[in-house]
């Protein structure tokens, strides 16, 4: 349990490292902007992304049950799923957690407890991500029945009509 | 850099007369031509923008409705969101221009907890707007004390008023700390919101701090540095009464603020300041929403093709009398 | 973990989001990246048939050649003078405008996507750039630094995206300290644009078939008739009567247009048999139209000049049918037409009647001139004089919720006439939050022609706000179907709750009046105009 | 604290020079006298000034009053003190008592001294006055309540001072004080002097309505070198004022040889104005 | 729609209203209206604490400061420009001179439209008593 | 969501009008006292405070009584409470805003009351009680108006504000207790000297406060469709039982010290009170004296309908034992605490006083405005709710 006093411990600094990890990833001039901004209207990615860090970083350190993520990661994925993200933007963020934990930890990575540990934690994030992708997946694919279903509507006479002819 | 290309223009509208001040013989220029160049720029360029703008036409009737409308008689209209007649156009002209009606509706939104969004009331732009507009105005009726003489009535009691709290000596005008608050606040929230800082130009920094170099200067004249007012009240009741002169002993300080103000006269009818007479104008808010009571003339109404009946028919004049449609000409060729 | 594996990663996260540029006035939009965003272009065959200017074959919008005539600069220019010439708002709108930044958070598109230039005062900008720069001294001596830039290529591909994601739907408008209306300029840059014919398809096409065949989906007389008549049949299975459904008939005493909508599509296909019940219980002398079987009428997306041509189908035909006013059904840019042109456009109609209630005698003032007035002011006048005998409990199944569509809402002010009527067909209406509602309403984020498939992504981001409001009246009070009075609500708000707002139904106001309405000699209700069974003991409830 | 002292010395040669402020006060106090006690025999001006210093201390460190009211009861009819520092410090004179405004006044020995009183008291004490008015107390209640510093105690000479510019008229002073020595304006002074046709002293300001005020050992004339007015004008010196850091002084001498009193010792509040009975 | 007609006398009235202060001096007949005509002093020659320059902008930051000192730190004398020891005071000092305040003081501050509240308390010559009544003040004639 | 404010029914709209005609009275009144000064009420240098500080001191207490709801609201998250809580917040707004006018009224130099700050003073009771009452009007404001917001937005308040909370409620305490400090350490007025100052006008306001929190939420349910509940009002009324009983308590201390000691200095101002005192002329002044009485009546009558159960859940009774209770304090801390301790005067003479015309419209005025604020605030309030709450609209 020593790795999750650590990141208990820690935890401001890793998630201060992780989103500047991922604001990283954007142009320079972006990024200061990205940062300086806590509204969410002035900072879309910033304050959406600084958000999700929090809530994921806690519902990893916390052992959480599975269903609470799928419905948290679905109100923030949500947006993103209809805006100008890629997938891989949309989601891709949460593995520099790993990068994050490694540097802020590296002076108590010597240990092999804990870098056992930190093997099972980063496990952990893998799953989150593949967690974020179904949940990504969902939602893409909610679209596609969304654009099939007003296609149906569209058409709703002409194909109720279409049905009741041969009667 | 908009907002620094604004700083060092209003530095530059600065040392002009900083420097010409200092020119003897020059403050003529500085006392007496470009005050009279500004009102004249103004005064034509203002009306040569709203004549400009009366020229073209409202073709439509197009006012935004803001409230419920005028149908049914025991439904309750909003005449002042939604005229229905000249009173309530009058009515929400004068809320408008007096008390910035739509400002005061504005309201801010955010998203809160993952995804809920929000709309919360936001007064903040309505109450620094009405601040500088009403300080700047009641600053302008003061300084009438400079332009005539004797000194009307009305500038007694707005002095009284505006001298209410015994603060300081001179008592300072509470107008002044209304004013500068606004318009420090129209500017900051410029420099550090950043969705309006995105959309802010030059000439968005530009007239915020010409007023704010404006209000300085009358601040220090009046509170710090000082000024012969004697001297300043000959040169303004000259000025306006066309028989010009500047008197000896007026400070530096004095002809930047005049100059300042003649700048910003001057720009008024080429910018964006001409809202304040575009806002009597705006045909979303000064219409009546008559339309279909009365009709509303396009002057440039033109014919334009359309397709009529005739032709219709003519087209599907087979399958409409297939599906027992009244036909106006019975398919005769069907038969030939 | 080694760093060759960090590199790794940045691969997998390889960027190609691009921020808002550090300067607006430099455009950049990548169409290929930005799918789900725009429209495709108008079909020629459409263009053909309308008379409009268009390129040689077509093209979309990744292309990198739009295909744009060699003078189109100078066409568009041209264009712009005439219309500041024409239009004071337009000249306003240009001059005014002080940046206060009221407007910026108030738009669906810019509430759903953060991209800044989905701010109206931006969007407007767009066009004010390149206005200060032709036609201002300022702008001509000064270039950026009073925001004056030149039309470009890119601008004017600029035009094209940001005009073609604004919904003319107003909300900016109620905001604006000087009653700057986007909505007008938006329609203005896309007349400009549709004359060097650039148009968005969705736009194009229903304008030509609403010009031959008197509806935008290009159903021809044939088809209308039979549609009505399926949903006379339907009707009947319902309340076990026959309805008769009086078309094209001349000499009756009403005109009854609808958004063709109604007779194709669901849930407006509910609404129509709602109007269908109503007209029969209260036995009202009316007909349809196959020549003007739209009301909706997409020419405002495409141009003054598209209304007009598209609007004199409506008092042609009733002046042929000889009818004494018209009525229309529940739609929204319909209304805007009707309400806001067409007097203006087509004149006093001194063949018709100022429009009056056969069945309570009230005189409708407020249509004097245009003789055409709204089926809600209709309904609700009767409900007021105790015309109809109402049993709400038949929507007991139901906890609605009403959407003010953006035309009747802000173009009107038709706000209270609705909620009066559903007052009386409903236990269980509830509002959404204030501010999304009335003066204030959110728009479905599909109007103004941008109801297509090709841009589903950003028509869902634009519907955030609105289904926000929906999910908060789902979440407090179990709203279950949000109420509308707009074609276009009705085609594209189901996508917006199945996104936002899952297990929220649309439906229409006389829908719920056709539930609602105990019809003389009807049979004993067992469903309601859906089909679905009506909550509580069936058949016990006989009134 | 206080004045730089060069400046103290000009202004102390200064002040022996305004002795000429002196007559006017005299003359006054003297038609005064003869009105208030015409026919009295000792009323012919040699009393004036005959026992007291030239004039009052210069570097006072505590300045104080003993009253004499022993003498001052033989002559019940006598106001000179009043009047003068009324007539001097402009303080008008309302008919209704509401408004009254009195920096030194005669009050009944039972409310004066309401703790020294007793049923068995000699009779013409009893019957008698005390002469009050501000106590300059060491420790000043009106001070410690004044909210804006308009009242405070002068460091180096004991007044309680007033500064009527800084006033806001909020009254709890008036609350503080257990002496009933502050007075409030409740009027506007300037104007019912006009209405009184009555002109005011010219050597000092009026006091605007709306402020409080109270005796202030005539600071005033304490800077020019002149007593108090109403020690000045007290026809029989029953007023003996000097600073009590000084063991020289006279009213040392006084306190000394002559049993006083001091109205409420109990409060703590160090009144520096003594009463011989 | 033509409203022109509406324009033209809004812009109209807009001229009128700015251009209301010339026309107030038109009306008032202000030919070139000079700084007012103070009465000086008759002991003209007599030097002021400060100058004229000084003065005319600060006189009241002068007096503000004086009542300060003088109230509050009993610090009541200030060397004249001639040596002698004046004495900080409104009515003592200034108006010994400048004794006409009608003549003096009101006639700037009517012309500026500046009415301080000095005069709540403190008295002219003309408003004061008798003459005899009033403490002879100057050192320098004693000396 | 100040608009709110300026929509409303005919109902509303008549009460804003008749506030506003009050106040329009008073300040024709205030017009006069500006122009003539102080002269035209009935203060004297004796009595040299009255009416308006009279009402002062009453309505800081009604302004620390909010601390009542909010207390057992955020602090024991007492959800019954959830309903009233702003609208107790909300009484403290005005009850700030009119102390602080009652205060500007009778300030002899008001275009000087910014002195205070300017110079400030911290020895001084009176400065401590402007800088108490400022801050608590201050924190209400950022809390009634932050929460309310969130509410209505259907999110929870913002973190930042439950410290603010937490601070609120010793700082109600506190604005009370700094009153009381202003005139328990004057060693001039013996009546006010007294160490049980402080904790009586504390019962006195929760006593009094609560009383009116409960009219008022009885007066909206029966004229706004906006219910409480009954809950929360009977919680209410056992606080207002409490500290009626903790206040009679308290003011038998006082009087038991007095009467037993015999202390002129203290037992004459009760004698002035209930008995009525002779001044040096032997002259007659009970004025106060069938005030106090009813005062004393009231509070028995009030004690008696609170501490039976059975009575205080009559709604019908407790609106009369509410009333009771008020006009019992109101009289009781309002000019009875006041112009007793100024007479007898510290000569041991009793000056008479008695408010002037003019003195009492203003007076009623400055209750106008309070009156005005509350009702905008509630209107504010309920219109907000109504949005919140779901409606069922019919005819």
């Amino acid at each position: 349990m020593q790795l999750k006093d650590l990141l208990d411990q820690k935890q401001d600094a890793i998630k201060q490292l992780w989103l500047d990890l991922v604001l990283k990833t954007y142009p320079p001039d972006s990024w200061e902007f990205f940062k300086s901004q806590k509204d969410r209207f002035q900072n879309p990615v910033g304050v959406t992304l600084s958000e999700q860090i929090d809530s994921l970083y806690n519902f990893l350190l916390k052992d959480s049950p599975d269903d609470e993520i799928s419905s948290l990661l679905e109100d923030f994925i949500k947006i993103r799923v209809v805006q100008d993200f890629t997938p891989s933007k949309a989601i891709g963020y949460i593995l520099y957690l790993k990068q994050a934990v490694r540097e802020i930890l590296a002076d108590d990575l010597n240990s092999s407890d804990i870098r056992k540990e930190l093997l099972q934690y980063e496990a952990g994030i893998d799953e989150l991500l593949l967690n974020t992708f179904d949940v990504y997946v969902d939602l893409r694919q909610k679209l596609f029945e969304i654009r099939t279903d007003e296609l149906r509507r569209r058409s709703f006479t002409a194909l109720r009509m279409m049905n009741s002819k041969p009667e | 850099m908009s907002l620094w290309f604004s700083i060092i223009v209003i530095l530059v509208l600065i040392a002009i007369p900083w420097v010409g001040a200092g020119i003897p013989g020059i403050q003529t220029l500085f006392g007496v031509v470009i005050p009279y160049i500004a009102i004249a720029v103004f005064l034509v360029g203002f009306v040569l923008k709203v004549l400009k703008w009366a020229k073209s036409p409202v073709p439509f009737r197009i006012p935004t409705t803001s409230g419920q409308q005028k149908s049914l008689p025991w439904i309750k209209s909003a005449n002042l969101e939604n005229p229905h007649n000249l009173a309530g156009v009058i009515g929400r002209m004068l809320l408008e221009v007096l008390f910035f009606r739509s400002l005061f509706r504005n309201t801010t939104t955010a998203i809160n907890e993952g995804d809920k969004v929000t709309y919360g009331s936001t007064k903040y732009l309505w109450a620094a707007g009405m601040a500088f507009h009403y300080g700047f105005l009641l600053i302008i009726l003061r300084h009438f004390k400079y332009f005539v003489d004797p000194t009307p009535q009305f500038v007694n009691w707005l002095q009284y008023m505006d001298n209410f709290f015994q603060i300081g000596l001179p008592i300072i005008y509470l107008t002044d700390i209304v004013f500068m608050a606004g318009v420090g606040y129209l500017l900051l929230r410029r420099l550090f919101d950043a969705k309006i800082k995105y959309i802010s130009l030059p000439s968005d920094y530009f007239p915020l701090l010409l007023l704010i170099g404006i209000g300085t200067t009358g601040i220090l004249m009046r509170y710090f540095t000082k000024v012969d007012i004697v001297s300043i009240k000959e040169l303004g009741v000259g000025l306006l009464s066309f028989s010009p002169v500047v008197p000896e002993g007026i400070s530096a300080v004095f002809f930047i603020h005049l100059f300042l103000v003649n700048c910003l006269l001057m720009y008024i009818p080429f910018s964006k300041l001409m809202h304040m007479a575009g806002v009597f104008m705006s045909p979303t808010r000064n219409l009546v929403n008559n339309n279909r009571v009365k009709r509303h003339i396009n002057p440039w109404n033109y014919d334009v093709k359309v397709h009529t009946y005739e032709e219709y028919e003519d087209e599907f004049r087979d399958v409409m009398k297939g599906a027992g449609l009244p036909l106006d000409k019975e398919p005769a060729k069907e038969k030939e | 973990m080694s760093s060759e594996e960090n590199l790794k990663q940045e691969d997998l996260l390889k960027v190609d989001y691009k921020p808002a540029a550090k300067d607006w006035q430099d455009p950049t939009i990548d169409f290929e990246a930005k799918r789900g965003n725009w429209c495709y272009s108008g079909v020629l065959d459409s263009l053909d048939y309308l008379d409009m200017p268009h390129p040689e074959k077509k093209w979309a919008p990744t292309d990198e050649d739009w295909l744009l005539p060699e003078n189109w600069k100078e066409i568009i220019l041209d264009g712009l003078r005439l219309r500041l010439d024409r239009f004071r708002t337009l000249r306003l709108f240009m001059d005014t405008c002080v940046r206060c930044g009221a407007c910026a958070d108030k738009c669906h598109f810019f509430i759903g996507s953060g991209d800044a230039k989905n701010m109206p005062v931006l969007r407007a900008e767009l066009l004010r750039s390149v206005y200060r720069k032709e036609y201002t001294l300022a702008g001509k001596l000064m270039g950026k630094m009073v925001g004056a830039r030149e039309l470009t290529i890119p601008v004017l591909k600029e035009w094209f995206y940001y005009f073609y994601q604004c919904t003319e739907c107003r909300r900016c408008s109620v905001f604006c300290p000087y009653g700057i209306d986007t909505a007008e300029i938006t329609m203005l840059v896309r007349e400009l644009l549709a004359e060097v014919g650039l148009s968005i398809d969705w736009i194009v096409t229903p304008v030509a078939n609403s010009f031959r065949t008197g509806n935008h989906l290009g159903i021809q007389p044939h088809g209308f008739v039979d549609s009505m008549e399926f949903a006379a049949d339907d009707l009947k299975d319902i309340i076990g009567m026959d309805v008769e459904v009086p078309i094209n008939k001349k000499g009756a005493e009403i005109l009854f247009i609808i958004p063709s909508a109604d007779y194709f599509a669901e849930p407006h296909y509910y609404t129509l048999l709602g109007y269908m019940a109503l007209f029969k219980e209260i036995g009202l002398d009316y007909t349809f139209s196959t020549f003007a079987s739209e009301g909706g009428n997409f020419g405002l997306f495409h141009s003054h000049e598209m209304i007009k041509r598209l609007n004199a189908k409506t008092y042609e035909e009733a002046k042929r049918l000889g009818v004494r006013y018209i009525l229309g059904g529940e739609c929204g840019h319909m209304w805007r037409v009707y309400h806001q042109y067409m007097s203006t456009m087509q004149g006093e109609q001194s063949n018709l009647e100022v429009p009056k209630s056969p069945i309570t005698g009230t005189v409708f003032e407020n249509a004097k001139t245009t003789k055409m007035i709204h089926i809600a002011e209709f309904t609700a006048d009767l409900i007021k004089h105790g015309k109809l005998k109402l049993d709400p409990s038949r929507n007991d199944h139901w906890t609605p919720t009403y959407h003010d569509s953006c035309n009747p809402a802000r173009a009107m002010g038709l706000l209270e006439e609705p909620r009066y009527i559903l007052q009386h067909c409903c236990n269980n209406f509830v509002e959404m939050p204030d501010n999304t509602i009335r003066e204030k309403t959110f728009c479905c984020g599909s109007g103004a022609g941008l109801g297509t498939d090709e841009n589903l992504e950003m028509r869902l981001r634009g519907g955030l706000p609105r289904g926000n409001a929906v999910k908060y009246a789902q979440d407090k009070y179990n709203a279950n179907i949000l109420l509308c009075m707009c074609a276009i609500d009705k085609a594209t708000l189901p996508a917006v709750c199945d996104f936002w707002a899952p297990g929220v139904q649309v439906g229409g106001v006389h829908e719920m009046v056709g539930n609602a309405l105990i019809m003389t000699g009807e049979e004993e209700r067992k469903v309601d105009l859906r089909g679905q069974p009506l909550s509580g003991k069936e058949g016990a409830k006989d009134v | 604290m206080g004045i730089d002292r060069r400046k103290f010395v000009k202004v102390a040669s200064l002040a022996s020079l305004g002795l000429v402020a002196g007559p006017p006060v005299k003359a006054l106090a003297n038609e005064v006298v003869k009105e208030a006690e015409h026919g009295c025999e000792g009323c012919q001006g040699d009393y004036l000034g005959a026992p007291r210093a030239v004039h009052p201390p210069k570097e006072a460190k505590r300045l104080a009053m003993v009253v004499d009211l022993k003498t001052c009861r033989e002559h019940p009819d006598c106001t000179a003190c009043i009047d003068a520092c009324h007539l001097v410090h402009n303080v008008p004179d309302y008919p209704h008592p509401k408004d009254e405004i009195k920096w030194i006044w005669k009050e009944h020995f039972e409310h004066a001294f309401p703790e020294a009183n007793h049923q068995f008291i000699e009779e013409h004490v009893k019957h008698s006055s005390g002469l009050l008015f501000c106590n300059h107390c060491d420790n000043p209640p009106c001070v410690k309540a004044c909210p804006t510093g308009a009242t405070w105690k002068r460091e180096e000479d004991g007044v309680v001072m007033m500064d009527w510019h800084r006033c806001i008229g909020c009254r709890y002073c008036i609350a503080a004080c257990p002496y009933g020595s502050r007075s409030f304006n409740f009027r506007e002074p300037k104007k019912y002097f006009a209405e009184q046709g009555k002109k005011p002293q010219p050597d000092f300001p009026m006091r605007m309505r709306g402020v409080v005020e109270k005796c202030t050992f005539c600071d005033e004339r304490l800077a020019r070198g002149l007593w108090p007015s109403c020690v000045e004008a007290c026809p029989y010196n029953c007023l003996t004022f000097g600073d009590l850091d000084n063991p020289d002084d006279p009213v040392r001498e006084l306190l000394h040889h002559k049993f006083t009193i001091r109205r409420k010792p109990g409060l703590g509040t160090q009144p520096e104005v003594y009463y011989i009975v | 729609m033509s409203d022109r007609g509406k324009i033209v006398i809004g812009l109209i009235i807009f001229v009128l209203i700015f251009t209301l202060p010339m026309t107030y001096n038109m009306v008032a007949k202000n030919k070139a209206v000079g700084a007012p005509e103070l009465e000086i002093p008759p002991e003209a020659g007599k030097e002021c604490v400060r100058s004229t320059e000084y003065m005319r902008p600060f006189h009241m930051d002068l007096l503000n400061e004086w009542r300060d000192e003088v109230v509050r730190h009993n610090d009541r004398y200030i060397e004249g420009p001639d040596g002698a020891m004046i004495e900080k005071s409104l009515s003592n000092t200034c108006l010994d001179c400048h004794s006409n305040k009608e003549n003096f003081c009101d006639r700037c501050h009517n012309y500026l439209a500046v009415y301080p509240y000095c005069w709540d308390c403190h008295t002219t010559p003309e408003e004061t008593a008798q003459p005899e009544l009033v403490v002879a003040q100057q050192p320098k004639e004693e000396n | 969501m100040i608009e709110k404010a300026l929509e409303g029914g005919k109902k509303y709209w008549t009460l804003i009008f008749v506030l506003l005609g009050i106040i329009g009275i008073g300040v024709i009144a205030y017009l006069k006292q500006f122009n003539e000064g102080l002269t035209i009420t009935g203060l004297s240098r004796d009595v040299s405070w009255g009416l308006y500080i009279a009402q002062f001191t009453f309505l800081v207490g009604v302004a620390a009584s909010a601390v009542m709801v909010v207390l057992p609201y955020y602090l024991h998250n007492y959800k019954q409470f959830g309903k009233i809580t702003i609208l107790g917040e909300f009484i403290a707004i005005p009850a700030c805003i009119m102390c602080m006018t009652f205060i500007f009224v009778d300030m002899g130099q008001p275009l000087r009351i910014l002195n205070v700050f300017l110079h400030p003073s911290p020895h001084s009771m009176m400065f401590w009680d402007t800088v108490v009452l400022f801050g608590y009007l201050v924190l209400n404001l950022v809390i009634g108006w932050v929460t309310l917001g969130s509410e209505t937005k259907g999110i929870a308040p913002p973190k930042w504000i439950k410290p603010i909370i937490i601070i609120s409620i010793p700082w109600a305490v506190s604005i009370h207790t700094v009153t009381a400090f202003l005139y328990a350490g004057l060693a001039a007025r013996p009546f006010w000297m007294t160490a049980v100052l402080a904790p009586r006008f504390l019962a006195s306001a929760f006593a009094a406060g609560p009383a009116l929190l409960i009219l008022l939420c009885l007066i909206l349910r029966k004229h706004t469709k906006f219910d409480v509940g009954r809950e929360p009002i009977q919680k209410l009324a056992v606080i207002v039982t409490y500290a009626m009983c903790i206040n009679v308590f308290l003011i038998l201390m006082e009087v038991f010290t007095a009467v037993y000691s015999g202390i002129p200095e203290h037992i004459d101002h009760l004698k002035f009170l209930f008995c009525g005192l002779r001044d040096a002329e032997g002259v007659m002044h009970a004025s106060l004296v069938p005030w106090m009485w009813t005062s004393s009546i009231l509070a028995i009558i009030s004690l008696i309908l609170l501490l039976v159960p059975k009575f205080r859940a009559r709604e019908g009774l407790l609106v009369f034992a509410c009333l009771a209770v008020f006009f019992s304090l109101w009289i009781d801390k309002g000019m009875g605490m006041i112009i007793a301790g100024f007479t007898p005067n510290p000569m041991h003479n009793v000056i008479h006083y008695m408010p002037t015309l003019p003195e009492s419209l203003i007076t009623l005025a400055v209750w106008g405005i309070g009156a005005l604020i509350l009702t905008i605030l509630y209107k504010v309030v309920l219109s907000l709710r109504k949005q919140v709450e779901p409606t069922r609209y019919k005819d």
